[in-house]
Parts: C-alpha cells; sequence; structure tokens
C-alpha cells in the first residue's frame, strides 16, 4: 500500500515536517496561507478598482488599461486562486481526512505536489503583473477573439502567463482532487458510513468531483487558446480585422469557447459553493446545539446541485448569440437547480428553530453567510429566467448578485469555518471581541456595497466600465452612491486585517483551548491531541457509530454525543449491532 | 484487527446482484468500491481524462462543423501509395491495429501477472510498449508527411485551417499519452521481471497501469470514428 | 491476497475479444474504403466505434467483473460530455446556417 | 438577540431603498413592456421570499437563543414539511418561468413587417448599414474591409450595392416600427445595449446575431457597449434617434449607397503622400482610437486637427503644426492633450510614414472645417459631425 498506519512516524526535522511535508495538516495551512496571501492582492486590486468607480479621475495611475488589468486579475484571484484554494486545499485537506477518521490522505505524496504545483500557479500568475505589457486585462472570463488581440492590455505576455498558470493550477487541482475523491469514497474509518459524513465531508466531496469533470474543459479551452495565440491556428478565431489590419485567421468559432468556458465556469460557481454549504451546515447545527434539520434531503440537495450544475452552462450566454431555442433548455435547467437549493436554505432554517442558539463568533457568521446567500441566491433567479436576464446581462445587477453569492456568502463561511477550527489547528482560541466586531463590519458592510448595486443594475449601468461619465441616463446621484459603496468598500477591506492580526496574534497570545470547546460531535474534536500530531489518531482509530448529528438527543446526559460513542445495548440485527460486530 | 487501514474487508454479505447491490456498496463503511485505493484513483483519473479528450473532440466538431471553408477529404490526405497504388487511410489503419494489438498484448499481460507467471507477464508488457512506441513512430511519420504536404496548425492547402489545428492538437495529445504509457509500461515491467511484486504478493499495479493502456487505445477508437472516418 | 477473483479468465477470452476488434476494425475501415455516405455511413461508423469501445471497456479494461457500483460510477458521469456534444452540434449547424446566409467568400 | 435586530433592520432597510431609492429602470421607450412586468413578478415572488426568509431567521434567534437550561428538540427530519416545502418552491419557480419563457417566445419571433438595420462593431465604434431598394442586404466578408469600405461589403454582390450606409456612429428609427438589428462585428466582441429598449445582444465576429423591438418613444438614446471590447469598451458610444415616420423617411433619402461611395473614393481628391497616410492609418489601427469625422474616440479626432490650439494636460496649449504633430506620433506621451489618457501606443513608422501620416491629417482639414454640411461622402471625408459628440471624452 502507499502507505499504512505504521509509516506513520513523526517526521524529525524542521523541512520534512513544515515545507516537504506529507502530512494533510501542515499541507492544509499551506495551501490556506498561500491562497489569503494571494487573496488580500485580490482585495487589494477590488479597492484600487473602487477608487477610480468611486472617485473616477482622482486618480491618475489608474488609467483604462490598468483598471481592466486589476479587474481581470481580481476576479481571477478570488475565484481561482482563493476560493477554490482556500476551500479544497485548505479547508479540504484539513477537514477531509479527520472528518472520516483516516490517518492522512491516501496518496500524501501526490497531495504534497499537488500543493507545490499550485504554489507555481500562483508565482506564474504573480509574474504576470511583472512582464512588460502587464497582466491580461481581458476579464476573468478571457473571452476570446478580444483576450488575444491588441486593444486589450497584456496581450503579449499577460495572457500567454495567465493561461500557462491556468493550466499548472488545473494539474494541482486534479492531483489534489484525486486525493479528496479517493479518501472520502475509500478510506474512512469503521463505522463511517456515506450518510454518517458530516455535510461539510459532502460539500468538499462532491465539489472535489466536480472540479475533476469540470476542470478539463477549462484546460481544453486554454489550450486552444494559447494555440490560436502562438500557433496561429483558428479555433476561436473567425476571420477578423483588427485595429485595421486582417488577420490570417479563418472559420473558427468566439462561441465555442464561451460554451468551454461555462462548461467549466457553472460548475465552478458550485465548486466554490458546496464547499461552503457543507461548512454551514455544520457551524449552524453545532452551534444552534440542534441536529441539522433533513440530513438526507442535504445530502441529497448537494449531488443534485452537483450534476445539475453540468447542464445550466448557457445561461450565462443568453445574450451571446448563440441558438436562441438554446434560452428555452438552459432557462428552465437553472430554475430546476434553484429547488435542491432552496432545500438546503431552508434546512439550514429550520435547523435553528426550536434549537438552542449559541450566538458564537462562528455562529454569527454562518447565519450572516444565510442571509447573504438567500440575497445572491434570489437575484440568481432573475437572471435564470432567460427574458428577465437580458436586460440586466453585463449590468451591475450580475456583479452584485455574484458578489453576494459567491463574493461574500462563501467567504462568510470561510470566516465562520476559520474561527469554528482554529482551537483544533493551533490549540488555542481566537480573540472574541476581535472576532464580533470583525464579523459587524463585514457583513453590514459587503451587505452596503453590494445591495445598493443591484439597483445600479436596474438602471442599466454595465459592468466593466472604467467610467460613467458624460452618459445622460446616469443620473447624477449614481455617481455619489458609487463613492459610498466604495467608502464601504475601503473600511471592509481594512477591517480585514483586523482579522489577520487576529490569526496571527492569537497563534501565540490565544486562550488555550480544550480538544473539544464546541462540544462538537464529529469526529476532529475526538482526536488524543490537540493539535492533532502526524496520524491523527494515535494507536487505533476511532469507530463510528452513530451520524454527525447527535445533539440534544433526548435521555442523553450533555447535549451532543460524539460519533465515537457506542449505542448503549442496541438491538442485535440493527445497522448499529452490524457495524459493531463487523471484525 | 490490527491494522485497520489495511483493506482486507470482504463485501457486505447481504450484497445481492443488481442496484440492490449497488446501493448496499454505497451504503457500506469504510469504502464503496471493492478495489483498491490506486485501482479507485486510476479510474477517477481516467473519468477525468474521459473528460478532457470528450471536450477535445467536442471542440473539434463543432469548429468543423461550423466552419465554411471546405474539409479536407481526410481518407485521401492520409492515403499511401504502396505497391504502385494509393490506399486510403492506409497507414492509420496499421496504426489503429497496432494499438489494438498492444491492448490485446497488454490484457493477457495482466492475465499473467495474476497467475505470478512474472517471466511471461514483463515480456508481454514489453510488447505492449514496443507496440505502442511504434505506434508514436508511425504517428510521426504521419505527422512528417503532412508537415510535407504543407499541412500547419494555420492552414494548408487542401481547405479549412481547422483540419491541421485540430489533427495536431488532438492526434498531439493522443501521442503524449501514449509515449507517457509506454514509459509507465518500461518502468512497471522492469519492477515485475525484479520481482519487487512478487515479494509484496502484489500484482495490481500491472492491472492498473493496464487500465491506463486500454484507455489509450479507447481514446483511439473516438479519434479513429471521429477524425478519420468522418 | 486473492482479492480478485475476476481476474482469473483463460487467456482464450482475450485472444477472442482481440480478433473480435480486430474485425469490427477492418469493418471500419471497409465504411471508408468502400465509400459508403450519408446516414448509412454515420450509422456504421458509430455502431462499430460503440462496439469497439464497449468490448474494451467491459473485457479489457474488466469493467464487467467489477461490482455495479463502480461501473455506474464510470459510466454515468461521460453523460454530461454527451450533453455538451449534441448541444454543440447543434450549435455548429446553426452558425454554419448563419455564415452561409450572410457573409460572402472571397475569392480566391 | 443584536443579530436578530440587525437582521430585521437590514430587511426593512432593504425593502425601504427598494421603494425610495431614484434609482430604477429607465422610462421604457420600446414594446417590451413584457420584460419589465416579469422582473416585477419575480421581484414580488422573490422578494416576498427574502423578507419571509430574514424574519424567520430573526424570529428563531430570539425564540431560540441559548438561555440556561434549555436544549434544542431533536427532530431529524419531517418529511411532510420538506414536502410541502418542496412543492410550494416549485410552484414559485414555476410561476416565474412559465411567464418568462412565455415573453422569451415572444422575443426570438420577429414579426414578418420589421425593418432591417445592421449595426456593426468595430473596436470602438459603431456603425449601420440598411437595406436598399431591393430589401435585401448585401454580403459581407471581413476580407473586403478597407477605409473605403469600412463595413467590409462584398463589391461583387449585387444586393449590396443599393444599400445604404450611416456616416457616423448614429442611428435613426422610425417609430411603433418594428426593427430587426442584425448585429455582426470585425474584430472582438461587443454588445448593442440601449437601457431604455430593455433587449440587447452581443455582436459576434464570424457571426450575425439578431433582435428585435419596436421604438415606441421619441427621443435620443445611447447606445452602450455592453461586452467587454478592450480599453476603449467604456467609451464606445453611439445613439440612437427616434422619430416620426416622414423625419425617418427624410433622414433615410439621404444617405449614400454603398455604390455611391465607392464611387466617391475612387477620386477622393488625395495626393500622394496623403493617401499613403491614410492606407497607413488604417494599417497602423490609428483609426481604432482616432476617428477622422469629428466623433469622439478614445483619443483626439484628426477632423480639423491641424492647424487647431491644442489644449495639453500640463496647462500649456499648443499649435497643431506639422512638427507638433510629427512628434506626437513618433512619441505619443512626450505630449499630452488634455483630458485623454496616455495609451497611446509607439509605433514603429520611418520618417517618410511620419511624414505621409502628417500629411494625411492635414488633409482632413483645418479647424474651420467641421461647419460643412453633411453631404454623402466616404467617412475618410465624410464631415457628418454632430458638436455634440465632438471633442474630449470626459
Ligand atoms: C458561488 C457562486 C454562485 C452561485 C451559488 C450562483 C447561483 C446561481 N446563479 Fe450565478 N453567477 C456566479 C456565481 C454563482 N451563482 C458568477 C460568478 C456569475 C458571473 C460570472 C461572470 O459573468 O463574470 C454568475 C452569473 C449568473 C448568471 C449569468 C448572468 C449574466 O451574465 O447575464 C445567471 C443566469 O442564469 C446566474 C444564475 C444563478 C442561479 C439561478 C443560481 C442559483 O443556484 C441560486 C439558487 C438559490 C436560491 C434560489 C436562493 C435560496 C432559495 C430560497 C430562499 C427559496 C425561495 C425560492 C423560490 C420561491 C424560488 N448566475
Ligand atoms: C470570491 C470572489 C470575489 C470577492 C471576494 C470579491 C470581492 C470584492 N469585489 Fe469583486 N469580482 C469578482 C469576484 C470577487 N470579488 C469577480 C469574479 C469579478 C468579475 C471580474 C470580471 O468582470 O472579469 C469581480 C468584479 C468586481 C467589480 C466589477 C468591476 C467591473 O465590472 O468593472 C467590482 C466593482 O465594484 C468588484 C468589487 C469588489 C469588492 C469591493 C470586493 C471586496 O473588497 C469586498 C469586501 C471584502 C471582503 C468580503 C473580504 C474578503 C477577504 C478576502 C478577499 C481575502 C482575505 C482572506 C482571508 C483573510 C481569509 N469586483
Ligand atoms: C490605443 C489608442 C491609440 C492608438 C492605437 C493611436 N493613438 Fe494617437 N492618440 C491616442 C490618445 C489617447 C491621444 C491623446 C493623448 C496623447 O496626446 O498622447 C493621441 C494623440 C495623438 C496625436 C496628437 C493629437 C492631438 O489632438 O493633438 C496624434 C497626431 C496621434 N495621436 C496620431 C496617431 C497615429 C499616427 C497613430 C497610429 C500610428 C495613433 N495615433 C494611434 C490614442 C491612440
Ligand atoms: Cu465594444 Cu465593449
Ligand atoms: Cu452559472
Amino acid at each position: 500500500m502507499t502507505h499504512d498506519a505504521d509509516t506513520h512516524h513523526e517526521p524529525s526535522s524542521f523541512w520534512t515536517r513544515y515545507v516537504w511535508s506529507q502530512d494533510h495538516k501542515v499541507i492544509a495551512i499551506q495551501y490556506t496561507l498561500t491562497a489569503i496571501a494571494i487573496g488580500l492582492v485580490g482585495l487589494v486590486l477590488s479597492n484600487l478598482m473602487r477608487l477610480q468607480l468611486g472617485f473616477p479621475g482622482r486618480f491618475d495611475f489608474i488609467d483604462a488599461a490598468a483598471y481592466y488589468q486589476y479587474v481581470t486579475m481580481h476576479g481571477m484571484i478570488m475565484v481561482i486562486y482563493l476560493l477554490t484554494a482556500l476551500l479544497l486545499g485548505g479547508f479540504g485537506n484539513y477537514l477531509i481526512p479527520l472528518m472520516v477518521g483516516a490517518r492522512d490522505m491516501v496518496f500524501p505524496y501526490l497531495n504534497m505536489l499537488s500543493f507545490w504545483v499550485y504554489l507555481l500557479a500562483v508565482l506564474v500568475l504573480v509574474a504576470s503583473f511583472f512582464v512588460p505589457g502587464g497582466p491580461t486585462g481581458a476579464g476573468w472570463t478571457l473571452y476570446p477573439p478580444q483576450a488575444i488581440l491588441p486593444g486589450t492590455p497584456g496581450t503579449d505576455w499577460g495572457i500567454v502567463l495567465m493561461l500557462a498558470s491556468l493550466v499548472i493550477f488545473i494539474v494541482a487541482a486534479t492531483m489534489g482532487g484525486l486525493n479528496y475523491v479517493t479518501t472520502v469514497l475509500q478510506a474512512r474509518t469503521r463505522g463511517m458510513t456515506l450518510m454518517r459524513m458530516p455535510l461539510t465531508v459532502w460539500g468538499i466531496f462532491t465539489a472535489s468531483v466536480l472540479a475533476l469533470l469540470a476542470f478539463p474543459a477549462l484546460f481544453v479551452a486554454g489550450m486552444m487558446m494559447l494555440l490560436d495565440k502562438l500557433a496561429g491556428t483558428s479555433f476561436f478565431m473567425p476571420a477578423i480585422v483588427s485595429m485595421g489590419r486582417e488577420l490570417g485567421h479563418e472559420g473558427g468559432s468566439p462561441l465555442l469557447f464561451q460554451h468551454l468556458f461555462w462548461f467549466f465556469g457553472h460548475p465552478e460557481v458550485y465548486i466554490v459553493a458546496l464547499p461552503a454549504f457543507g461548512i454551514v451546515s455544520d457551524l449552524i447545527s453545532t452551534h444552534a446545539r440542534k441536529n441539522i434539520f433533513g440530513y438526507r434531503m442535504m445530502v441529497w440537495a448537494i449531488v443534485a446541485i452537483g450534476g445539475l450544475s453540468f447542464v445550466v452552462w448557457a445561461h450565462h450566454m443568453y445574450v451571446s448569440g448563440m441558438n436562441p431555442y438554446f434560452g428555452y433548455f438552459f432557462a428552465t435547467t437553472t430554475l430546476i437547480i434553484a429547488v435542491p437549493t432552496a432545500i438546503k436554505v431552508y434546512n439550514w432554517v429550520l435547523t435553528l428553530w426550536r434549537g438552542n442558539i449559541h450566538l458564537t463568533v462562528p455562529m454569527l457568521f454562518a447565519i450572516g453567510f444565510i442571509c447573504s446567500f438567500v440575497l445572491g441566491g434570489i437575484t440568481g433567479l432573475f437572471l435564470g429566467n432567460v427574458s428577465v436576464d437580458i436586460p440586466l446581462s453585463d449590468t451591475y445587477f450580475v456583479v452584485a448578485h455574484f458578489h453576494m453569492v459567491m463574493g461574500v456568502a462563501p467567504i462568510l463561511a470561510i470566516f465562520g469555518g476559520i474561527y469554528h477550527w482554529y482551537p483544533k489547528v493551533t490549540g488555542r482560541m481566537l480573540d472574541e471581541r476581535l472576532g464580533r466586531l470583525h464579523f459587524w463590519v463585514t457583513f453590514l458592510g459587503t451587505y452596503a456595497i453590494y445591495f445598493p448595486m443591484h439597483y445600479l443594475g436596474f438602471l442599466g449601468m454595465p459592468r466593466r466600465y472604467y467610467s460613467f461619465e458624460d452618459y445622460a441616463f446616469i443620473p447624477d446621484s449614481a455617481q455619489d452612491l458609487n463613492a459610498f459603496i466604495t467608502v464601504c468598500a475601503l473600511v471592509v477591506a481594512a477591517f480585514q486585517f483586523l482579522f489577520l492580526f487576529n490569526l496571527v496574534w492569537s497563534a501565540f497570545r490565544g486562550k488555550p483551548a480544550e480538544s473539544n470547546p464546541w462540544g462538537a460531535t464529529t469526529l476532529e474534536w475526538q482526536t488524543p491531541e490537540t493539535p492533532p500530531r502526524h496520524g491523527n489518531w494515535g494507536e487505533a482509530l476511532p469507530v463510528v457509530h452513530r451520524w454527525a448529528y447527535d445533539y440534544s438527543v433526548p435521555g442523553a446526559k450533555r447535549d451532543f454525543i460524539p460519533q465515537t460513542e457506542p449505542h448503549e445495548g442496541a438491538p442485535p440485527g440493527t445497522d448499529e449491532a452490524l457495524a459493531e460486530a463487523r471484525p | 484487527m490490527t491494522n485497520p487501514t489495511s483493506q482486507t474487508q470482504s463485501p457486505p454479505a447481504s450484497a445481492t446482484p443488481g442496484w440492490n447491490e449497488v446501493v448496499a456498496d454505497w451504503a457500506a463503511d469504510r469504502r464503496v468500491f471493492q478495489v483498491s485505493w490506486r485501482k479507485s484513483m486510476m479510474w477517477i483519473f481516467l473519468l477525468s481524462d474521459t473528460f478532457v479528450f470528450g471536450c477535445f473532440l467536442t471542440g473539434y466538431m463543432m469548429v468543423r462543423i461550423a466552419t465554411t471553408e471546405p474539409w479536407p477529404n481526410v481518407s485521401e490526405v492520409f492515403a499511401l501509395t504502396m505497391f504502385g497504388q494509393s490506399i486510403p487511410l492506409i497507414l492509420i489503419a496499421i496504426m489503429t491495429f497496432v494499438l489494438i494489438t498492444s491492448s490485446g498484448t497488454m490484457a493477457m499481460a495482466v492475465n499473467y501477472a495474476y497467475r505470478r507467471d512474472r517471466v511471461r507477464c514483463a515480456a508481454l508488457m514489453l510488447a505492449t510498449a514496443a507496440l505502442g512506441a511504434s505506434f508514436v513512430g508511425m504517428q510521426a511519420f504521419e505527422w512528417t508527411k503532412l508537415i510535407e504536404d504543407g499541412v500547419r496548425p494555420w492552414g494548408n492547402p487542401m481547405g479549412a485551417a481547422q483540419f491541421g489545428a485540430s489533427f495536431f492538437l488532438i492526434t498531439g495529445f493522443h501521442g503524449l499519452h501514449v509515449s507517457a504509457g509506454v514509459i509507465y509500461l518500461v518502468i512497471v515491467a522492469r519492477r515485475v521481471l525484479a520481482g519487487r511484486y512478487e515479494r509484496r504478493g502484489d500484482y495490481e499495479i500491472v492491472e492498473i497501469a493496464g487500465l491506463y493502456w486500454h484507455f489509450v487505445d479507447l481514446v483511439w477508437v473516438f479519434i479513429f470514428a471521429f477524425f478519420y472516418l468522418w | 491476497m486473492d482479492r480478485d477473483p475476476g481476474q482469473q479468465h483463460p487467456i482464450g477470452l482475450y485472444l477472442k475479444v482481440w480478433g473480435l476488434l480486430f474485425v469490427l476494425s477492418f469493418f471500419s475501415y471497409m465504411v471508408d474504403y468502400h465509400e459508403v455516405q450519408g446516414h448509412l455511413r454515420w450509422i456504421l461508423v458509430v455502431t462499430f466505434m460503440l462496439l469497439k469501445a464497449g468490448l474494451i471497456v467491459a473485457v479489457f479494461m474488466h469493467l464487467r467483473w467489477e461490482r455495479l457500483a463502480l461501473i455506474a460510477a464510470i459510466t454515468l458521469p461521460p453523460l454530461a460530455v454527451v450533453v455538451l456534444a449534441v448541444l454543440m452540434a447543434v450549435e455548429g449547424d446553426y452558425t454554419a446556417a448563419i455564415r452561409d446566409a450572410f457573409f460572402a467568400t472571397p475569392a480566391p | 438577540m443584536v443579530l436578530a435586530v440587525a437582521l430585521i433592520l437590514v430587511t426593512v432597510a432593504s425593502v425601504l431603498f427598494h421603494f425610495l431609492s431614484p434609482w430604477w429602470f429607465t422610462p421604457l421607450a420600446s414594446n417590451w413592456k413584457l420584460i419589465d412586468d416579469t422582473i416585477l413578478i419575480t421581484l414580488v415572488i422573490t422578494g416576498g421570499v427574502f423578507v419571509a426568509v430574514n424574519l424567520f431567521i430573526a424570529w428563531a434567534l430570539i425564540r431560540y437563543r441559548h438561555r440556561p437550561g434549555r436544549r434544542a428538540t431533536y427532530e431529524p427530519e419531517n418529511k411532510k414539511l420538506e414536502g410541502w416545502l418542496t412543492i410550494g418552491t416549485s410552484l414559485g419557480i414555476i410561476a416565474m418561468l412559465a411567464p418568462g419563457l412565455y415573453v422569451y417566445t415572444q422575443m426570438i419571433r420577429v414579426p414578418e413587417d420589421a425593418i432591417v438595420v445592421e449595426a456593426v462593431g468595430q473596436q470602438w465604434q459603431w456603425r449601420f448599414r440598411l437595406p436598399g431598394e431591393d430589401g435585401r442586404l448585401g454580403r459581407t466578408g471581413a476580407a473586403f474591409v478597407s477605409l473605403d469600405n469600412p463595413l467590409g461589403l462584398d463589391p461583387d454582390d449585387p444586393d449590396g450595392h443599393d444599400d445604404l450606409i450611416v456616416p457616423g456612429p448614429d442611428l435613426v428609427l422610425p417609430l411603433d416600427r418594428p426593427v430587426l438589428v442584425l448585429l455582426r462585428a470585425h474584430d472582438v466582441l461587443h454588445n448593442f445595449y440601449v437601457p431604455q429598449f430593455r433587449v440587447k445582444m452581443d455582436l459576434v465576429p464570424g457571426l450575425v446575431s439578431r433582435f428585435w423591438f419596436t421604438p415606441t418613444a421619441t427621443g435620443r438614446f445611447e447606445i452602450l457597449c455592453a461586452e467587454l471590447c478592450g480599453v476603449g469598451h467604456w467609451n464606445m458610444r453611439g445613439h440612437v434617434e427616434v422619430v416620426d415616420k416622414s423625419a425617418y423617411r427624410e433622414w433615410r433619402a439621404a444617405l449614400p449607397t454603398f455604390g455611391a461611395v465607392l464611387a466617391a473614393a475612387a477620386d477622393d481628391g488625395l495626393d500622394e503622400a496623403a493617401r499613403r497616410g491614410r492606407e497607413l492609418a488604417r494599417e497602423r489601427g490609428c483609426l481604432a482610437c482616432h476617428t477622422l469625422d469629428g466623433a469622439a474616440g478614445i483619443g483626439p479626432t484628426w477632423q480639423g486637427l491641424y492647424g487647431a490650439e491644442r489644449p495639453l494636460a500640463d496647462g500649456r496649449s499648443v499649435r497643431a503644426d506639422a512638427d507638433y504633430l510629427a512628434e506626437a506620433i513618433r512619441d505619443p506621451n512626450a505630449t499630452l492633450v488634455a483630458g485623454f489618457p496616455a495609451i497611446m501606443p509607439r509605433v514603429d513608422l520611418s520618417e517618410a510614414e511620419v511624414d505621409a501620416l502628417v500629411a494625411f491629417i492635414r488633409s482632413l482639414g483645418a479647424p474651420t472645417a467641421e461647419a460643412q454640411g453633411a453631404d454623402p461622402m466616404p467617412p475618410g471625408d465624410a464631415p457628418a459631425a454632430n458638436e455634440a459628440a465632438h471633442g474630449a471624452p470626459r
């Protein structure tokens, strides 16, 4: 076997322990820190954009070209290099083995490689800021022909490095994804059936499957575009006259790229949403001291969303000039996918109902998530319904939609997750007062940023505009609103440093944590040591006897029963008894 | 049970064939598929790779349908003059037969591996690798010939530019898979000969290498149908 | 460690499948050689292709002897690619029709 | 507790914002009231859900907050409740989707009597063409694009000779007549978007896309480009003017046909150097940013530039003589014209080429040339300037 329990001796040197580590927990931390670092770059870029939009002309160094480069890099960094990496590489790596009761991922070496390849992808991405012409400014969707023709910033080097970085990232994501999926399917501990797994694992697992199946489309689209750019092929390039010059291309289809991109892109948005769904389910259940409502439905909803997400992609293309009859198919599938999502929302809310709600910091973030997600989700319904999308597409309404549902909601879930699991990772608690402050500013601040933005979209303000001056249909008040949004964005961004400070400070000075500070049932809280050591479980693997949500069980002494606790006198012949009896 | 991570659990006794069995497998603890970690990972990887080739072929199909330029007559382009007459697609036909043959030898290598017939297994694997290498060689020949005929990724004298582009991209990508497979096979065959798996008592790695190899053959079946026979 | 009893097949089975693959490949080659055109060509090419693919996956890759859970997990997801391919075929036709209707082919 | 109050406040504030904010759809100027209605349906349903969910959470937070001794109810699932919620949601979805698809059917069914207009996008300008007498648009192809034939019409297609070419980025449409807009692009994706009409569609190179609407209000409306098309995207401006039938007929009658444009181009009265400069301006991409007809572009228009007084970004002002122009071309950002970003690229040009370009700019006339009437001439010379669009974009 690739590794067994007995090969798990603790590595001795600093290098093997912290740098070339094959321990999933160390890799998780490496992933998380890298993702946060590049995420901060994305954050700074977003504020630069906001400065231009809020106070146009006041900051000379942001010219149109730079603006488009910021938009592009901001979008790409946030979606791929921050969220995907942090949720799968960070949370996935840390939580999967601990939550399913494994000693590590099934292929630790591959897991380590995955991180280093990811780091390489990030470095290539960062390098594109420093090449002649700067990074690409084609929008994160990288639509050709524009992405590779003059008139767009960064068409010499920027776009090539961007595509190269994406291809490298895909390699990393594939190596990681294979590990996560195989670990969940094949390496659970005794008694841990799929239907006893915490929803966090379900979310990350399904997202990993989506990643394995969706990234290929991006890979193919990226390869074809690289060839169009470097070898003069015409996959996406029809006959074109660019800046007065006729190019040698002939017969290609720009729509093909869009189809491939969104065949990847839509599953991708669920890749970042599903893990967040999972995390939030666990946070709510734990801190409301109540089992998650309708666990089965939750699992099936995750699976259904994952499956359906492959047949809704062209809802991003209603105004792309594609075959108009596709509109019927994709509008229908898109609105159907809202049903399982709605079920998830109901079940979170119904978990609060008749619960015993502790408003701890993770819980605050989880509820903030629901509120943001519902707003972002229902605006998705506008966009999914083809005839409603047509006036709103490519306006700030779309920007507001996806920030609410992707920029805010999963980020809140991540913050909640970090406050929740930090004690397990470091053995210390994060400071609670700083945490609350961080929550209030982030939650209310982002709401103030994005709620009004919907109305700019109704008004008709197009997205990806460097400046809105001299447009008669835009009233001056819209400019004031933009300035207001910018101020909110600056404040919210500034307060993120409070969080970083909290992360660092608490690692050394935080209140020492007990091994199970929240009274949670899931396996990661039952490790013999906190933080868990290499191999996680000491001598013997845990054995699971119950689902992950035995909170407030009538008659039990405490208001939670860990998954490792056997049932008292389970009647013979039941599932329980079988699980016990099995060798 | 001393080593709880080792994978010697037998399938649940309650399993009956059909969908009940599926349900039982998915409901079991510890693992869903009754195969090892490595094998399940290879399967999942191949699934992902299926999507890669699926997207490549779909992209090729779409540009081919969409372009208004005439598509070169494939069976003429790939015709070879043999024995004084031009035979359409003959090289491709030979390549197809070679690849299928290699799949056959690979399948038998796997069979011998499980019979613990080390030498035959390794010999068959090496034969597979040799067939694979000759496939790549023929592909190189074909590329040269096409390049001599003036076919380039950016255009060709016979019609739509996408012909050369898709050809080089798709066969190139497949060729890379074959080449990687050849290297993989040679490495595993050497280990088989050296007795490494004998000592471990586990020849599964041969089967896994076989899975990969058959997949490469499988992809070729689709390329053959959609690229050469269209 | 006899964990894969499914692997114990007579060599003859492989030889038979191998032969069958040869025959099928030969048939599809003949479709081209005899220049069968139109729908018939497509029906034949795709049928032979699917038969060959099925044989390789089922026998050579041993899927036939795996448990149904694995078979289903491997064969269902590619349906997503099939949806993509079908829609792209429609889209390609649409594009081609529009190009025919509006664009002039410049004189060579 | 604070959170519950905050959620209630957020919900109330959102609803108030909705009703009180001045930002809402621009007044409708097309037949697509149906779209506005579907949006309203969607808004009511989703707004209701939004308020209900938030208030329910707030209530639950208050009612079930932790107090000493409290214990949560143990209720793994409630199939009945979940079933009802699923059914309710599905009904909500159907209530939105059904009207949506009904309206969509109208949107893709083009009325028989629609007049046809072609809009062509190019970085970063709009152009238009109308079918002539025969009611048919001639075929096009990228290979035909040239300065005299910026739309790329096939000169050999007889259908195209009577096509009407609109000089400049302004389109005129008649009131109350359905219009089918055919969309085409030369270089990259663009999007034809007039907020007041509600409908929009991408322009795709290598494809002709379409949408239709009926203008229902007279006035002058801005055309925005709503698909990222490079650095000039935000400033790719055009106008649609909706007028009554007779005014439209007049405007249409004054448009040059493609045939006439071609004939005029044959003798344009340019000297050797200027003609070469004109070709260069096209080949080297100058015309992507500079217009020749006085319309605003990414860079200053060249019409009437020669000899004009140029305000510079540093407050100085210079006369645009041959030396200044040559300098501005060779070292673009050495002197910045006030109000323009420093984005002009440095292009490798020989002395002779620079001179040719200057000669061409000179041929475009001195500052007073603006006042000329709008007689139908190729864009190379067409002074169809409109006062409003002239000058700096900021
Ligand atoms: C995490 C990411 C995420 C998630 C989860 C979603 C979720 C959804 N998205 Fe979004 N979307 C994006 C990220 C995401 N999106 C991004 C990044 C873009 C823009 C990309 C770009 O162009 O740059 C985008 C753009 C986008 C478009 C294209 C718009 C355009 O460009 O014109 C569309 C159109 O259909 C759409 C639809 C939807 C729908 C229907 C959902 C649904 O899944 C939402 C389902 C949720 C709910 C419905 C709310 C909860 C339900 C209830 C409270 C019950 C009540 C409901 C009823 C009674 C019906 N999204
Ligand atoms: C997850 C994705 C994500 C996130 C978090 C954000 C965050 C922000 N985004 Fe962005 N955005 C995108 C994804 C995201 N964005 C995408 C995909 C586009 C489209 C690009 C394109 O058109 O090509 C876009 C485009 C976009 C635009 C439109 C530009 C245009 O069309 O011209 C604007 C304008 O205001 C904007 C603003 C902001 C602001 C003010 C923030 C934030 O400042 C909001 C407030 C801050 C937070 C909520 C905290 C977040 C914390 C971190 C990001 C990292 C640190 C992490 C840890 C410390 C753990 N973004
Ligand atoms: C990407 C856009 C862009 C391109 C391409 C471009 N220019 Fe410019 N040009 C500008 C801008 C913006 C300005 C005004 C700012 C400045 O002076 O640099 C300008 C200014 C000028 C001026 C000075 C005009 C004045 O009003 O005083 C001249 C002359 C000129 N350009 C010529 C050219 C020529 C010749 C080419 C092609 C070889 C060209 N430009 C290509 C954007 C461009
Ligand atoms: Cu043209 Cu944006
Ligand atoms: Cu989507």
